[in-house]
């Protein structure tokens, strides 16, 4: 037990706190609202919220690196399986279960039981099933937990200073942007945090409302409250399967569980999850696929994967640390964590992880195409998070969760870098942020330079920093698996070093120009907004190190001096996820990567380095450009095949809710009515009438009387 | 007579199976008779007919008094009782044969003295004379004065037509006939004559009864008899302030 | 010591039962006393005995836990057992006490349990805030509609204690008559016709529904033996259970009987015409209590007695329940989308969520039932909440059109604020009240052996539904550039342009309320889910025993395997039959 | 001897009905309304008088009693109300009023 352990640095029971902290300066903000506060330091309470779950969170790392079994595995030492039971916090019982296949490393913790769900047939009266509030800890919590409440805090320290106009006053709304950010880091922590499927729908939905919030915070703009409306009904879509995920989860897993597990918590789906190879019955699926595909919904919309990808570039509406923040580092990588999370179920299903291959594959070549020929700077970085997002997809799909994750972990260190660099430059530009109407700004914003090159160098895969090590892991496993993927995947990262760097060149290089918002004197942004960058910079450049081993020397390393694979593996091993298996695609595809990363950008210089007007590709390419410059035409696409029927349907059912239904009841209406019609010839009018009819009464009543004969015998005599 | 009696015994028996058919063959025809009496005895265009209808419903009452009397066979039935019923009947046809109104109320007098006369006979003294008293002396009163107040010059025209007398007249007697065929069939109390004393008795016990098991159920009536005055002022009242404007002045 | 306690035990149950006639009659009384008080008094004097049933339900519900504990699941707190109304031969005893022989009995019998507990707990919460909006939006005939809406609230509460069945139909009906006048007098342009129509829907309904009830009550007296005819739940239902009692046709039949009334009150997908017209043409108050309140009547009519009282019925038209409660859903939720007046756009939402209450209810499991009953809780609260919230839109701005208002987060954040947390609450986000029973409704219809997985992908596309046209909703009310009609908003009332702190105090319980039965909704299920077992569900799955005791031959005569009960009953499966039930 | 009595009642009740059916004279219609009172009168004094079993009372008598101050409330109303109706139409018949013709 971790709370008892010798070595451990806190107590559970004070990790169990990490996500109210932030919610706590979120409400403190709300009541600062609501007292009418000065807004200048409302931001205090969310900092130091976010703060303080950071702090728990890098203790709870190193915790966790330490008290967790050592991964059983060829290069690590077999474990005993029964060391996740010691662990255990939930239920102490260590008897195995004949049927239990798999004991993970993890352990859950239960703050309190939260929904019923009576007590089943199957069971005895007093063994009611709960959907409990508990927190399941494993190396994937651990490592997640690190880099989301660490970029959180970098976002939100440099919100203080983004948030505010030219004379360092808060914009309209800035009480309420904190108030939304602390919500969020509590929202995604709990996401992570959550040790069942449906605290982890929770999370999942709570961080698509602060989505919707914050996309919307600039509510008066139409085109930002269609964004944030847009994205949360994409996200809905994606989680109407989630759910149904979780309900045939349940369904399936409750013929499994003995008494007293809750059938949704991680700990009891994950340990019966062998199970679930049997049919399920529908579409000739095995239940793994069926769960799998279903749970694969909810990861579509919420890491922006083709086809339900289209909100991403639409929440771009949001303040830039917001879109750094949840649209790029935190929020969107929950579908990877989620599926990630059930490896154990996708393990069983290969169909799931072709579908889910097949799509990470269309999604990051479409998505890469299409950032090609966008003039948002903004917008460009959201279709490579697409993209991304979309190789993260593809580590999935090709059974290497591992590196998703990694990728996941490096990818938000520098796209959050990315961002709040882009931001920085918006800034600066009083707002503007499309290429077109600026260029060499490296003359006003030098650190701002700097960084967005370390950032931009990262996404480009440019061997040595943190972006290469895990998009590499990708390829190779991509090759691995065919090289029709591992081509497409390598020619994708060449195009995402091509489409990085134009920006970057069309931003910072050539000819200084401004556009007129910028005003007379453009200037660097404050400390407090460049201070969080060099944190994310470092992590950029230096995060990739966790995941790979020095091996000096050794013939089978890249420069002679790094072996892929390395502690951030092994701390990952620890977890659902397993030891995924790795082939050996061999050294050469690591050079291959890397001129292909270089050659790119060599591209790029070539065709951008001056920073152009005109756009040079579209001359080339011609309407193919305009075709991604129009994103594919994919949102018109659904306006009109789905979202214009619907309602064109739900017209027709108002129609036939007023004339149709109202008109059925009408005609059952008329029948009474049509009597009524034919008897009030009888209503005349005429006193005497009445009587008349009175009398013929009493006569029937009379007759009736006789003929029921209630005479009591009795009397009778 | 006897076979009459036996007859109708037979019949009442018959009826007692319950059927309209089986019922007294007597009592049909003069629920016949009645009805089409009456038919064409009511105020009418057929006024050649009425002295037909009259003799009919007095060929009715004939039928009525055998219809008693074989009832009343062997059993203490004063002879006042025929007199007065059949006075009754009479002034109650009259009352709704007239066409003037006036006589119609004049009838109604004799109805209300021959009821007492029926009155009496059950020993109800004080109901007989109250009844005199506030029928014939209060409500009568006022009828012929508002009579007299809405008496048209000549014969009314909704005086001189019955309405629908026909169907007025099945339905009435059709109930008549389930009413006493109903009658006829039902256990008919008897009940000790009252002895001279108790007869004497009669205004104190009522009186008593009154005052004692029925007093609030006085009071109530002396609420509904104020009540009743009341709404009479305010429904004469209000006609004096609402209707003398329209009509220019009726009065 | 023992004593002691007892009689303190005694004492404290007289002050329950004295505590829920109150709750009755308090308002009754009040909506006499609010009627010839004077104009400035009336409103205090109704917001003060709102504030007073509240409490006592409040009290009421805090009792609940230890009465449970000492008289088991079904134990009512504040029983009152009265006769009340009867007709017939009595027989005198020797004390001067006499008992009935034969007639009719009706019996003034209340009490709550576990089941009608949150929902009269929720009358009480709503009604006080249902006063309190009214203060500036009802300037004229004012004492009038504080007396209808007490008498409205004497009526909702009688409908929740009552543990006769007559009793019940009485208060049923007598909810009819207030709103009636609510709507008639105080409501929209068309509030003529709107009445007239809510009136006559729910009255014919129910009346087919009285015939209902009145065949119960002879019926149990036949299986009994007696002549005496009386209404007592808790006697109908073991009578008409127990042997001899009523065949599936009889159940089915009067199953529809209770369908009739109840699905029209729900309403039920076909028959929901009345409720968007009576909900658009009420005044606020009215369409808070016709939706907080009055819709549960048909639901709770159908918890507390279909299903108990015809289990097998039930059984027998289950998956149509769930037929009609799906179209429900998604024709309420398309239908919601198209709207342009907000008002009726809620309304319909209502439609689409009460399918999920019906939908969980008719899988017949726990969580389902109990799922259902949260729903019934959360749906008064978030669509009540709606309700005010549009209504004090509609006080400042006098339209409810979507394409004449827009951006109002901007002029009134404090009102975007609760208008945001209530339509979230509404499409079910986790952590928020609506989650906890749509979530667990659908459990229920997912894995139910009546309704099955269909069922529940079907309910679950109004997850998606639900947040399409709320969202769209929010979208032109709160978002986008500020518009307001001509001359708004109108301050006259004495409003301000955002909330004023009176309104503010209206939503800020329901807020509170809607977030702790999101994170805690077992302060209703803890007590709900044993009552709903022994109450409800131990009969359904006795006559789902019974059922298939039935169909154990049939299904005999194809295979081998035979579905026995007790093992070696099979042989004579008639006498199982007979005995089972 | 409750026979004959109640027999005679019946009639004049229904002589009073048909009256009241077929006469258009709202004065001679009250008169028919009063008509059928006597013979509830008859009917009620001879119940008492006759009964079915037992000795007889008295409260027939007290009913029609009560039926009399009935009739007297009625006769002051309902005249009342015929002169209010003649003054408003200058005419006694029954038929100029069907207000509650159902057109």
């Amino acid at each position: 037990m971790l709370a008892a352990a010798e070595t451990s640095l806190l107590d559970i029971n004070v990790y169990a706190t990490m996500p109210f902290w932030p919610l706590l300066g979120a409400l403190l903000v709300g009541l600062l609202i609501a007292f009418r506060a000065k807004a200048q330091y409302a931001h205090w309470p969310v900092v130091l919220g976010v703060a303080a779950t950071a702090v728990l969170a890098v203790t709870l790392f190193f915790d966790l690196g330490q008290k967790l079994p050592a991964p059983e595995g060829d290069s690590a030492p077999a474990v005993a399986h029964g060391d996740g039971h010691e662990v255990d916090v939930h239920h102490g019982e260590t008897d195995a279960h004949a049927h239990a296949d798999h004991d993970y490393p993890g352990f859950t913790h239960t703050l309190y039981n939260w929904m019923s769900f009576g007590a089943e047939e199957s069971l005895d009266e007093h063994s009611n099933r709960w959907i409990p509030i508990n927190f399941y800890f494993d190396g994937l919590t651990g490592m997640m937990l690190l880099f989301v409440t660490v970029v959180s805090l970098m976002v939100v320290i440099y919100a203080i200073g983004y948030m505010r106009d030219h004379h360092g006053h808060p914009e309209p709304g800035y009480e309420r942007f904190f108030a939304f950010l602390g919500l969020f880091v509590f929202s995604m922590v709990m996401l992570v945090l959550a040790g069942n499927f449906v605290l982890l729908y929770l999370g999942w939905e709570l961080v698509g409302l602060c989505s919707y919030l914050l996309i919307g915070f600039y509510f008066r703009k139409p085109s930002a409250a269609a964004a944030a409306k847009k994205a949360f009904i994409v996200n809905r879509i994606g989680d109407f399967g989630f759910a149904l995920g979780i309900f045939a989860l349940y369904m399936f897993m409750r013929g499994h569980v003995s008494a007293g597990e809750n059938p949704l918590d991680y700990e009891v789906v994950f340990k019966y999850a062998g199970s679930l190879a049997e049919p399920s019955g529908y579409f000739g699926l095995s239940q793994a696929s069926l769960v799998g595909l279903l749970l694969m919904c909810g990861a579509l919309g919420k890491s922006a994967q083709f086809p339900l990808y289209t909100w991403l570039p639409d929440a771009m509406e949001g303040p830039t640390p917001v879109s750094a923040l949840i649209h790029a580092a935190t929020m969107v990588t929950a579908g990877i964590y989620m599926v990630a999370r059930c490896t154990p179920i996708y393990e069983l299903s290969p169909l799931a992880l072709n579908v889910i291959l097949t799509l990470g594959v269309v999604g990051a070549a479409l998505t890469a195409t299409m950032a090609v020929a966008q003039h948002d700077m903004k917008r460009i970085l959201a279709y490579s998070t697409i993209s991304q997002l979309a190789y993260m997809f593809v580590a999935l799909g090709l059974a290497v969760p591992d590196s998703g994750v990694f990728h996941v972990f490096t990818h938000a260190w520098f796209k959050a870098l990315l961002f709040l660099g882009a931001g920085s430059v918006m800034h600066a530009m009083g707002g503007v942020i499309d290429v077109r109407y600026f260029s060499g700004l490296r003359h006003v914003l030098p650190k701002t330079y700097i960084l967005m090159l370390i950032g931009c160098l990262a996404l480009a895969g440019v061997p040595l920093l943190s972006g290469f090590w895990s998009k590499d892991e990708i390829v190779h496993a991509a090759f691995d698996h065919s090289v029709l993927v591992g081509v497409i995947m390598l020619a994708t990262a060449g195009l995402t070093a091509y489409y990085t760097f134009r920006m970057f060149f069309l931003c910072f290089h050539g000819k200084l120009r401004l556009p007129d918002e910028a005003g007379e004197n453009p200037h660097e942004s404050p400390p407090v907004m460049i201070m969080p960058l060099w944190v994310l910079a470092l992590g950029a450049i230096f995060v990739g190190y966790l995941g790979v081993t020095f091996a000096v020397g050794s013939g089978e390393a890249f420069i002679g001096v790094f072996k892929p694979h390395g502690y951030f593996h092994d701390y990952l091993h620890a977890s659902t996820i397993g030891h995924p298996h790795h082939g050996h695609g061999g050294m050469w595809l690591m050079y291959v990567s890397g001129v292909v990363a270089l050659a790119g950008i060599g591209l790029a210089w070539m065709r951008f380095g001056q920073a152009p007007q005109d756009e040079p590709d579209r001359k080339i390419l011609g309407p193919v450009w305009d075709l991604w410059n129009a994103k594919y035409y994919v949102d018109e696409i659904y306006d009109a095949v789905i979202v214009r029927p619907l309602r064109g349907i739900g017209h027709f059912l108002f129609g036939v809710d007023r004339f149709g239904v109202d008109g059925l009841v009408w005609f059952v209406s008329a029948v009474p009515r049509g009597l009524a019609f034919l008897l009030h010839f009888m209503q005349r009018g005429a006193l005497q009438g009445y009587a008349l009819t009175m009398a013929l009464g009493i006569a029937l009543l009379l007759l009736l009387w006789r003929w029921i004969d209630v005479v009591p015998p009795d009397v009778a005599g | 007579m006897p076979g009459i009696a036996s007859w109708v015994e037979r019949s009442v028996r018959a009826a007692g199976e319950w059927n309209l058919n089986g019922m007294s063959t007597l009592l049909v025809i003069f629920l016949v008779l009645g009805a089409t009496g009456l038919f064409l005895a009511l105020p009418g265009t057929r006024g050649g007919w009425r002295p037909v209808g009259m003799a009919l419903l007095v060929a009715a009452g004939i039928l009525l008094v055998f219809v008693l009397a074989d009832f009343a066979l062997g059993r203490e039935l004063p002879i006042w009782f025929g007199g007065c019923a059949l006075v009754a009947l009479f002034a109650a046809t009259r009352v709704i044969t007239h066409t003037k109104p006036v006589y119609s109320a004049l009838y109604f007098v004799l109805l209300i003295v021959a009821v007492t006369g029926l009155l009496l006979l059950m020993s109800a003294e004080f109901l007989a004379a109250a009844l005199v008293i506030v029928y014939a002396g209060a409500i009568l009163v006022t009828y012929l004065f508002v009579i007299m107040l809405a008496q048209q010059a000549r014969l009314a025209p909704y005086d001189a037509r019955a309405r629908e007398p026909f169907v007025g007249c099945v339905a009435g007697f059709v109930l008549l006939a389930i009413i006493a065929a109903q009658l006829l069939v039902a256990p008919s109390g008897v009940g000790a004559e009252p002895t001279v004393e108790e007869a004497a008795g009669t205004v104190e016990a009522v009186g008593t009864l009154l005052l004692t098991d029925y007093i609030i159920a006085i009071q109530l009536a002396g609420l509904l008899l104020l009540a009743g005055m009341v709404g009479a002022i305010a429904i004469a009242r209000r006609q004096a302030a609402d209707s003398t404007p329209q009509n220019g002045g009726v009065d | 010591m023992t004593s002691c306690r007892r009689t303190l035990l005694v004492s404290q149950s007289l002050m329950d039962a004295l505590g829920l006639n109150l709750l009755i009659f308090l308002p009754l009384i009040g909506a006499v006393v609010v009627w010839v008080a004077r104009e400035s008094l009336a409103q205090r004097l109704a917001l003060g005995i709102g504030v007073v049933t509240f409490l006592i339900s409040v009290g009421l519900w805090l009792q609940l836990p230890s009465v449970m504990e000492r008289g088991g699941p079904g134990a009512l707190v504040g029983e009152n057992n009265v006769q009340w109304i009867a007709v017939g031969e009595r027989i005198v005893a020797d004390d001067g006490s006499s008992e009935l022989l034969n007639g009719v009995a009706l019996h003034y019998h209340v009490g709550l349990d576990a089941i009608s507990m949150p929902l009269v707990v929720l009358t009480g919460l709503l009604v006080p805030l249902s006063v309190l909006c009214s203060f500036t939006a009802i300037r004229t005939r004012v004492r009038e509609y504080y007396a209808w809406l007490l008498g409205l609230t004497a009526a909702m509460f009688g409908v929740f204690a009552a543990r006769d069945v007559l009793l019940f139909y009485i208060f049923f009906e007598f909810t009819l008559v207030p709103l009636y006048f609510l709507i008639g007098i105080w409501g929209g342009p068309q509030r003529r016709y709107a009445a007239n129509k809510f009136f006559l829907f729910t009255f014919v309904g129910s009346v087919i529904t009285f015939a209902g009830i009145m065949y119960l009550g002879l019926r149990a007296a036949q299986i009994e033996g007696v002549d005496l005819i009386s209404f007592d739940l808790a006697r109908l239902s073991a009578l008409l259970l127990g042997p001899g009692g009523l065949t599936v046709q009889e159940q089915s039949l009067l199953f529809l009987a209770f369908f009739s009334g109840f699905a029209i009150k729900v309403p039920f997908f076909p028959l929901h015409t009345w409720l968007p017209l009576a909900h658009t043409e009420a005044p606020t108050a009215g369409s808070v209590l016709l939706a907080g309140v009055l819709l549960k009547l048909g639901t709770y009519g159908f918890l507390r007695f279909s299903l108990p009282m015809v289990p097998e019925g039930a059984l027998v038209w289950a998956q149509f329940m769930g037929w009609l409660a799906i179209a429900g859903i998604i024709y309420g939720a398309l239908c919601c989308w198209v709207q342009s007046d907000v008002k009726k756009l809620v309304a319909y939402s209502s439609v689409s969520h009460l399918g999920f209450c019906m939908l969980g209810m008719f899988s017949l499991l726990p969580i389902g039932l109990s799922g259902s009953v949260l729903y019934m809780v959360n749906h008064g609260i978030s669509t009540g909440a709606l309700f005010l919230v549009v209504g004090m839109i509609y006080e400042r701005y006098h339209t409810r059109d979507l394409d004449k208002i827009g951006g109002l987060a901007w002029q009134m954040p404090v009102m975007a604020f609760f208008f945001v947390l209530f339509v979230l609450s509404s499409i079910g986000l986790p952590g928020l009240n609506g989650f906890v029973s749509e979530f667990t409704v659908l459990f229920a219809a997912f894995n139910s052996d009546l309704l099955g997985v269909w069922y529940g992908v079907l309910g679950a596309s109004g997850i998606l539904l639900g947040a399409i046209y709320m969202l769209y909703a929010t979208g032109k009310v709160l978002f986008g550039p500020v518009k307001e009609p001509e001359g708004t908003p109108d301050l006259s009332a004495g409003l301000t342009r955002d909330l004023t702190p009176r309104e503010v105090v209206i939503l800020v319980p329901l807020a509170i309320v809607v977030v702790w039965l999101g994170v805690y909704p077992r302060v209703i299920t803890d007590t709900l889910d044993p009552a709903l077992q022994t109450q409800v569900l131990d009969r359904v799955e006795d006559a789902q025993i019974a059922r298939m005791a039935r169909e154990a031959p049939r299904i005999a005569h194809h295979e081998p395997v035979i579905f026995g009960i007790e093992g070696e009953a099979v042989p004579g499966a008639t006498t199982v039959e007979g005995g089972a039930q | 001897m409750l026979l004959p009595y109640v027999l005679v009642g019946a009639i004049l009740f229904v002589l009073g009905m048909i009256g009241f059916i077929t006469r258009r004279n709202l004065i001679v219609m009250f008169l028919c309304t009063e008509m059928m009172f006597q013979g509830i009168i008859v009917n009620l004094v001879a119940f008492g008088r006759y009964p079915l079993n037992g000795v007889p009372t008295f409260d027939g008598q007290v009913f029609a009693v009560f039926l009399i101050a009935v009739a007297a409330v009625e006769a002051a109303l309902g005249l009342a109300l015929v002169v209010l109706l003649y003054r408003n139409k200058e005419t006694l018949d029954a038929g100029a009023w069907k207000l509650l013709k159902d057109e």
